[in-house]
């Protein structure tokens, strides 16, 4: 195998360049980058929109980078701009949301999204004895992850052990904190009996949380889903939330700096089985259809919350 | 009262203005003008459309700077920097355009920035309306200070401005034609009004075209033209012949030169129009080759009889044929394509689109016959503006100047050149003359004649009464919304057409005429 | 004097049809308020307990600040755009400070947020009273140039409820004799506009101001002045909002407070504030934020589909002006026909 | 005279910094003045280009349209859905300018009926219909378009670099040019937009002409919505979500006055290219989205306050110029 090149030109392209979480993916990316002697940077639009995101692409592709990192906004729209990228050189490695798979080299899924579904399920089922109504607090309505996983909680709730919970509603507070604030409120007032919340993004479950702290409903609903040790830490201790789940971001950015790095310097091409060494986080194997899993979400509670920083 | 005699000794200026100047781009308005304004005495300022007097007044009122000249109040030498400043110094001004607040109560207008407060500085509503309610009385009309300004007309929102330049008891009183929307009865009171004031010992400077007013009410006089001072004095040494000489620079010919013709066939119908609270069965006819006026008191709704005809306005019962098309309500372009047209009373609002070049507005009624196809033919653009502002002698300085440079006089003039333009069959003229000088008056009224004469159809509404009684072959009296008379031009006199105007003998009437 | 012909003309007997309208229009947004939250109170009960109604007036509360100082401006035919990026900025930056200081006093956090409002909002006076740019193009500009800044300093940052000091937290969440602490500072400001802007010489200025600004110069008003103390006002009123916003959501990132400017100009415009300019009032202002408020609550207490949710609420935005233009223009016409 | 002139200065300075951009882009960075950039920076701002056009017409009537980036959204999603409900694509088209000239209509006819101010009535019809759009594809997203069309929206035209979206703007940017600046029709815009009631006065249908505008700007908005949703071969219910604002910051750096009655469509034109120009010079050499943030804003700014400076400046330089005469002669 051939070793890594010096000075790539990598790039990463995250859905929205101020969104806290991509933030921390994007520096554990460069991290990797300087480990390695690249060059490495961190560009995207303010607004989560996937037109903005092909005017970046157009400009790294003019600007002849040697791989593209990007967290896509949408699973289609950036497909022929990414294919453009693709013939004129560039690696694409997708990473924290896909494309469809002809838009990319590489996809590193943060976890199995199976298991990501099925597990947020498992885990209200637990904290709610597997009875009462729950709801889900979603990010905007074209999230692809989000969506991906919101299909496999719907699947894991087909199970038997589930028949006495019911999925009342799927909200959406399109990653917007106030919105997010509100959508919780209102799920809450609307339906009284509700027992339980799944929010699969960071910015939900904090402003799910941060709502709940202050409600008369605090210990009455659980609120669980995917969030930041940093931002969830006062409401594990104050009560308000019990347990949560997240994989490390910037281990995920990290991972995808080598994967691309690796694809630039011809060590691998994309296709399953091909394997590379990811630094401090080591060997990885493509899977299927392109895809890298980092590795199995941790869980945070009261116990643990206080070993993480980010 | 004694030391106010006009040209005693003892009398000193209490406003003195030196030569002063002012430019606007290429225009120079004022070149090198002087005024001196007697406590006690009401001071003519006369001149044609254009010779600065607004600016003029403008300058005295802080609005304007002067480029050059020196303004002394009181033998002080003062310098405005704003109107705050010269209201603030005694100077109170009525402007030519009513400058209100239309979403505010007539109260608050005139007390604007005054409003008698309590002494935690909360304005005391009651005491404001009554202030102005004693002006309102004073000046001898029915306006309720509380209500809005929105939807007054021209003539009371000029009242109004007229009510707050009083409210400042000020000791310059200057009013830019404030009677030029007023009827008769007003501005007999307006002159009652001052004639106290001058009693008080104020100075007053007065700009009106309609020059009985200055020889009923003037002392003295200043004349300009062309931006420049031409000659003053007392009144006594002036004649109407003499002072139309030195504004125009030549004779004048007759002011209202129609004469009589054989009326031909019916050009405009009206029958059975009313809207509630407007007006109510209105019907006329007038004839090819015939000047029908419309006389009344303001507020009669003859405007709104107009707007109706015309289709600006709704209207709920009644017909409108125009040679025999009849015209449906609320379709303006349909009236105008049988022949209809209307010069409307509020040139600012409703006349002309102030912010577009003169000859966009002249042309703006007759658009689609200057193209080529669906294009426009700017050669075929140019000629039609060029023909009708030069037939009414309109003083600008080029044709593609937005239209508010004009003076307000070269405006009206636009107006009538854009109606005039499209050759209509019936002509509404509602005030046509407003604000025009006594040389571009006889213009227009020639130019009316000469159009009836070759079988223009034309309704005139004005509040000039020798204006209608001069050039109408037939007068229409409204009042309240009501038809009430028609006399032919032998019955109609001043007396005649205010008996029916207001349903009263002249004896009644404090002494207009 | 002797009663005269000329005192008889209509004016007289068409007074105030106008104010009377205006009177009528405040009211037939209560009422429609009212069916608002008596239908949607019918079907689920839960709408007017304490709790939710509470919830209700609280998210509210930024709203309804903000479009106190939206309807001076729009009052002088202005407009504030700018206002949600002020909200942001002064939210992230007072968050900032209690970082960086966790002792700061609650009054100087919310005097820091008045004063940095107060700054953005000089900037925005200056532009449109001395520099003669149209209001909307002005405060666009700065709606780009604030948030621009704002992403500038947070970069991707953020502010949590763990980094506040408990005793701040614990003023968004406090109330008095059940009514939150946040809800009565607003209501405050609300009065003391309110009275102001109706009877004092200084707040009639802004309305003569957007009635007839020419005229308001030969009034002697000192137009330039006042407008840049609107705006002025209209700013710093936001940057207090901005700390009410971090008290209350505890989060805040680079975005917080887009897309505001929107509902804020929705929630005067519905409380009958003209965008015309001298037309209107707090009270109304105040009204429509509720009334838009409630429609935003109703919906998801009723259980709306989320897809639906934002049509429904556009088009319920339309009906509500539609409906309350409708009703004003019947009863000016119900006064005029009236005297015949 | 002098505003005349003084617009056709600003839009000459307009297009003046298109070209100072350009060879600004050139020299902070070899890859800027390249044809396949060129060809992708623009094709970038097609939809906000094609919407400014009809922006620019309700602007100068004294309108405002808000909600176009909203119908922009509910052409891609109901385009999206009829062709995954198997319409045939010319017909899916047909029925999409149906439904953005039906958009338009309601705007139009709440605006000139109900006599309602077109801020309030586009600000209410902007979440009208985003939330139509998001009920139509709830979370879905339709991507399988036939490679013919999606071509059409990501190629260029044959044996150019010139994108064709860009090509169909240039067609309809002199269209409307011509509409404006040489027709009966564009006459009366400005009569209207500068006083509505004398335009009213003159015969011209008012009401009449606004409802047309807003159909027309439904319709280019629909047109916009096809091009993205072609453009991205993807039909989403937030497509476009934020657009108006570009849009309309564009029509107003142009030089078309927000109080109606003046501008014109090379200003508008210049304008979306100068914006569009300087963000790709600046991305290319990795200024920040923050850093670009704040540029528009200020060059929205300084579109009225440069020239309203420079105007007074020079009013008081001829003051200076005349006062020593005027001295002499008092
Ligand atoms: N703001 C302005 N800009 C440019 N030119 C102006 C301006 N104001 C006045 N003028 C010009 O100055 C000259 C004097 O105008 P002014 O309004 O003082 O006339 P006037 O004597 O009041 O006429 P009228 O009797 O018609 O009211 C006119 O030629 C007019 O076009
Ligand atoms: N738009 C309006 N809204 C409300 N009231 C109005 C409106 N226009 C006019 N009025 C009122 O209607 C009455 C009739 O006005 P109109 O203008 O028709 O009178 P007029 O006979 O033409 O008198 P003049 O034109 O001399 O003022 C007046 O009292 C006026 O205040
Ligand atoms: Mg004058
Ligand atoms: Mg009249």
């Amino acid at each position: 195998q051939p070793a890594l090149k010096k000075g790539l030109k990598i790039a990463f392209l995250p859905k929205q360049i101020n969104n806290p979480y991509e933030v921390i993916a994007d520096n554990g990316g460069l991290a990797a980058i300087k480990e390695f002697g690249g060059v490495g940077k961190a560009v995207g639009p303010s607004d989560a929109g996937a037109s903005s995101q092909v005017s970046y692409i157009n400009t790294l592709i003019a600007q002849k980078q040697d791989a593209i990192v990007i967290a896509a906004n949408d699973a289609n729209a950036l497909v022929p701009y990414l294919k453009r990228a693709m013939q004129g050189g560039t690696k694409v490695v997708t990473f924290d949301s896909d494309t469809a798979p002809e838009g990319r080299n590489i996809f590193i899924n943060q976890a199995n999204s199976e298991g990501i579904g099925r597990a947020q399920v498992q885990l209200l089922g637990k904290l709610i004895n597997y009875t009462g109504d729950i709801a889900i607090l979603s990010a905007t309505p074209n999230a692809t992850n989000q969506n991906t996983w919101i299909k496999w909680m719907q699947e894991e709730l087909k199970l038997p052990k589930y028949k006495n919970m019911r999925l009342v509603k799927i909200a959406y507070g399109n990653d917007d904190d106030q919105k997010s604030f509100t959508e919780m409120q209102g799920l809450i007032q609307a339906y009284p009996n509700l027992k339980g919340v799944i929010s699969p993004t960071t910015v939900g479950i904090s402003a799910g949380a941060r709502y709940l702290s202050t409600s008369p409903s605090k210990g009455k609903v659980v609120l669980t889903g995917l969030g930041t040790p940093n931002q969830m830490r006062q409401f594990v201790k104050d009560g308000t939330v019990t347990a949560f789940q997240l994989w490390n971001p910037a281990d995920l950015g990290y991972l995808a700096a080598y994967a691309a790095a690796a694809l630039a310097s011809n060590q691998i091409t994309g296709k399953e089985g091909d394997t590379f060494t990811a630094g401090k986080l080591g060997k990885y194997t493509v899977g299927k259809n392109g895809e890298v899993v980092l590795g199995p979400p941790t869980t945070f509670d009261k116990a643990n919350i206080d070993k993480f920083n980010f | 009262m004694t030391e106010a005699r006009p040209g005693t000794a003892v009398n000193v200026p209490r406003l003195t203005l030196s030569g002063a100047s002012k430019r606007f781009g290429p225009v120079q308005a004022l070149r090198n003008v002087s005024l001196e304004l007697y406590p006690g005495e009401a001071h003519a300022l006369l001149g044609e459309n254009g010779a600065g007097k607004s600016t003029l007044v403008k300058i005295l009122a802080g609005v304007h700077q002067a480029d050059a000249g020196e303004l002394q109040i009181g033998g002080q030498p003062v310098v405005f920097r704003g109107p705050g400043e010269a209201r603030a110094a005694g100077v109170a001004i009525i402007y030519q355009e009513p400058t209100l607040f239309p979403d505010l109560t007539v109260a608050e207008n005139v007390l604007m920035g005054r409003q008698p407060a309590t002494r935690l500085g909360r304005i005391d509503k009651r005491t404001m309306q009554r202030q102005v309610a004693g002006i309102l009385q004073e000046l001898g009309v029915a306006l309720d200070p509380a209500r809005l300004v929105r939807g007054l007309s021209i003539a009371d929102q000029q009242i109004v401005e007229i009510a707050k330049a009083l409210s400042l008891n000020a000791q310059v009183l200057i009013m830019d034609e404030p009677t030029a929307a007023l009827t008769l009865q007003e501005t007999e009171r307006l002159f009652r009004v001052v004639r106290s004031l001058r009693a008080r010992g104020a100075a007053i400077l007065f700009i009106t075209h309609r020059l009985e007013e200055v020889f009923a009410e003037c002392q003295r006089v200043t004349i300009m033209r062309d931006g420049q001072w031409v000659s003053a004095g007392v009144i006594g040494d002036y004649t109407p012949g003499s002072v139309v000489r030195q504004m125009v620079g030549r004779d004048l010919g007759e002011l209202y030169p129609h004469a009589q013709t054989q009326p031909g066939e019916v050009a405009l119908k009206v029958s059975g129009l009313s809207q509630p609270g407007m007006f109510d069965d209105v019907s006329f006819t007038v004839r090819r080759g015939e000047i029908v006026g419309l006389a009344g008191l303001v507020g009669a709704g003859r405007s709104e009889v107009a707007r109706a005809v015309f289709g600006i306005d709704p209207r709920e019962h009644g017909s409108v044929q125009v040679n025999g098309h009849t015209i449906p309500p609320l379709q303006p372009r349909l009236a105008m394509r049988a022949g209809l047209g209307l010069v409307p009373e509020d040139r600012r609002q409703q006349g002309l689109v102030m912010e577009l070049s003169i000859e966009r507005n002249a042309n703006l009624a007759i658009l689609n016959r200057l193209g080529r196809g669906l294009l426009m033919d700017r050669a075929a653009e140019d000629r039609s503006a060029q023909q009708w502002t030069s037939q009414l002698q309109l003083k600008a300085h080029r044709l593609s100047d937005p239209v508010s440079s004009l003076s307000g006089g070269n405006q009206q003039k636009v107006v009538l050149a854009k109606w005039l333009a499209t050759g209509p069959a019936v002509l509404i003229v509602d005030e046509p003359t407003r604000g025009i000088d006594v040389g571009a008056k006889a213009e227009v009224h020639r130019v009316l004649a000469e159009l009836a004469a070759a079988g223009l159809a034309v309704l005139m509404i004005s509040s000039d009464l020798p204006e209608v009684l001069g050039m109408a072959d037939r007068i229409l009296v409204m009042r309240e919304g009501r038809l009430v008379g028609e006399l032919s031009r032998e019955q109609a006199s001043e007396e005649a057409v205010m008996w029916l105007a207001t349903g009263q003998r002249s004896q009644d009437l404090g002494g207009a005429a | 004097m002797t009663a005269s012909p000329s005192e008889v003309p209509a004016s007289a007997a068409r007074a105030n049809p106008v104010q009377q309208l205006l009177r009528a229009r405040e009211l037939s947004l209560v009422l429609l308020l009212a069916v608002l939250m008596g239908v949607t109170t019918a079907i689920n009960p839960r709408f007017l307990s304490v709790g939710s109604v509470r919830d209700l007036l609280l998210n509210v509360a930024i709203i309804g600040l903000v479009v106190v100082g939206q309807t001076v401006v729009l009052l002088m035919r202005h407009v504030d755009l700018s206002v949600s990026s002020v909200v942001g900025l002064s939210a992230f930056l007072s968050g900032a400070l209690f970082v960086a200081q966790p002792s700061l006093p609650l009054p100087l956090a919310l005097l820091f947020g008045l004063l940095l409002g107060a700054v953005a909002g000089t900037i925005n006076g200056l532009l449109v009273a001395y520099g003669r740019v149209p209001a909307l193009v002005a405060t666009l500009g700065t709606l780009y140039v604030y948030r621009g800044a704002d992403y500038a300093i947070v970069h991707g940052g953020q502010i949590n409820a763990a980094n506040l000091p408990p005793s701040f937290l614990n003023f968004a969440t406090g109330s008095v004799l059940g009514v939150p602490n946040l809800v009565l500072l607003v209501l405050l400001v609300m009065v003391g506009f309110a009275v102001y802007l109706g009877s004092y010489r200084g707040g009639r200025e802004y309305y003569a101001i957007g009635s007839n600004q020419e005229a308001a110069v030969l009034a002697g008003i000192r137009v330039q002045r006042r407008t840049l103390t609107g705006f002025v006002l209209s700013g710093a009123i936001a940057g207090l909002a901005g700390v009410l916003y971090l008290a209350r959501y505890g989060t805040v990132d680079a975005s917080a407070g887009s897309g505001l400017e929107l509902q804020v100009i929705a929630a005067a415009v519905v409380g009958g504030v003209s965008i015309n300019g001298g037309v209107g009032t707090i009270a109304g202002a105040g009204i429509g934020a509720l009334l838009l408020g409630v429609i935003g609550s109703a919906l998801v207490t009723l259980r709306a589909p989320a897809f639906y949710q934002q049509a429904i609420q556009g088009a319920l935005l339309l009906l509500a002006i539609s409906v309350d233009i409708v009703l004003s223009r019947r009863t000016a016409r119900r006064l005029q026909g009236g005297p015949k | 005279m002098k505003s005349v002139r003084g617009l056709l200065g600003w839009e000459a300075t307009i297009l003046a910094l298109v070209v100072l951009a350009l060879l600004g882009g050139a020299l902070l960075s070899p890859d800027f003045l390249t044809a396949s950039n060129l060809s992708f920076l623009t094709a970038n701002f097609s939809e906000i280009a094609l919407m400014a056009l009809t922006m620019t017409l309700i602007i100068i009537v004294a309108e405002i349209d808000l909600s176009v980036a909203s119908i922009l959204g509910l052409a891609s999603a109901l385009l999206g859905t009829l062709w995954a409900a198997h319409v045939p694509m010319p017909l899916a088209i047909l029925l999409t300018f149906l439904a953005g000239g039906l958009a338009g209509l309601l705007n139009g006819l709440l605006v000139t009926r109900l006599g309602l101010p077109s801020l309030a009535v586009t600000i209410g019809t902007l979440a009208l219909y985003r939330g139509l759009a998001y009920a139509l594809l709830g979370d879905r997203a339709i991507a399988d378009f036939p490679p013919f069309y999606t071509n059409l929206g990501f190629g260029t035209v044959p044996g150019t670099a010139i994108p064709i979206p860009m090509a169909l703007f240039a067609v309809l940017a002199v269209l409307t040019a011509v509409l404006l600046h040489a027709t009966a029709f564009g006459r009366r815009l400005y009569a209207i937009g500068a006083n509505s009631m004398a335009a009213r006065f003159a015969g011209v249908q008012v009401e009449r002409i606004k409802l047309l505008l807003f159909v027309m700007s439904g319709l280019m908005a629909a047109l916009a919505g096809i091009v993205y949703t072609f453009r991205f071969s993807s039909a989403r219910g937030d497509n476009g979500t934020g657009l108006e604002l570009g849009v309309i910051a564009a029509v107003l750096l142009g030089g078309v006055s927000i109080f109606g009655g003046r501008g014109s469509v090379v200003g508008a034109v210049a304008a979306v290219f100068l914006i569009g120009i300087i963000n790709g010079a600046l991305t290319i050499v990795d200024v920040s989205n923050e850093i670009l943030t704040i540029v528009t804003g200020l060059l929205l700014i300084g579109s009225v306050l440069v020239p309203n400076l420079l105007a007074r400046l020079r009013a008081a330089r001829e003051r200076r110029a005349v006062r020593p005469v005027g001295d002499a002669v008092s």
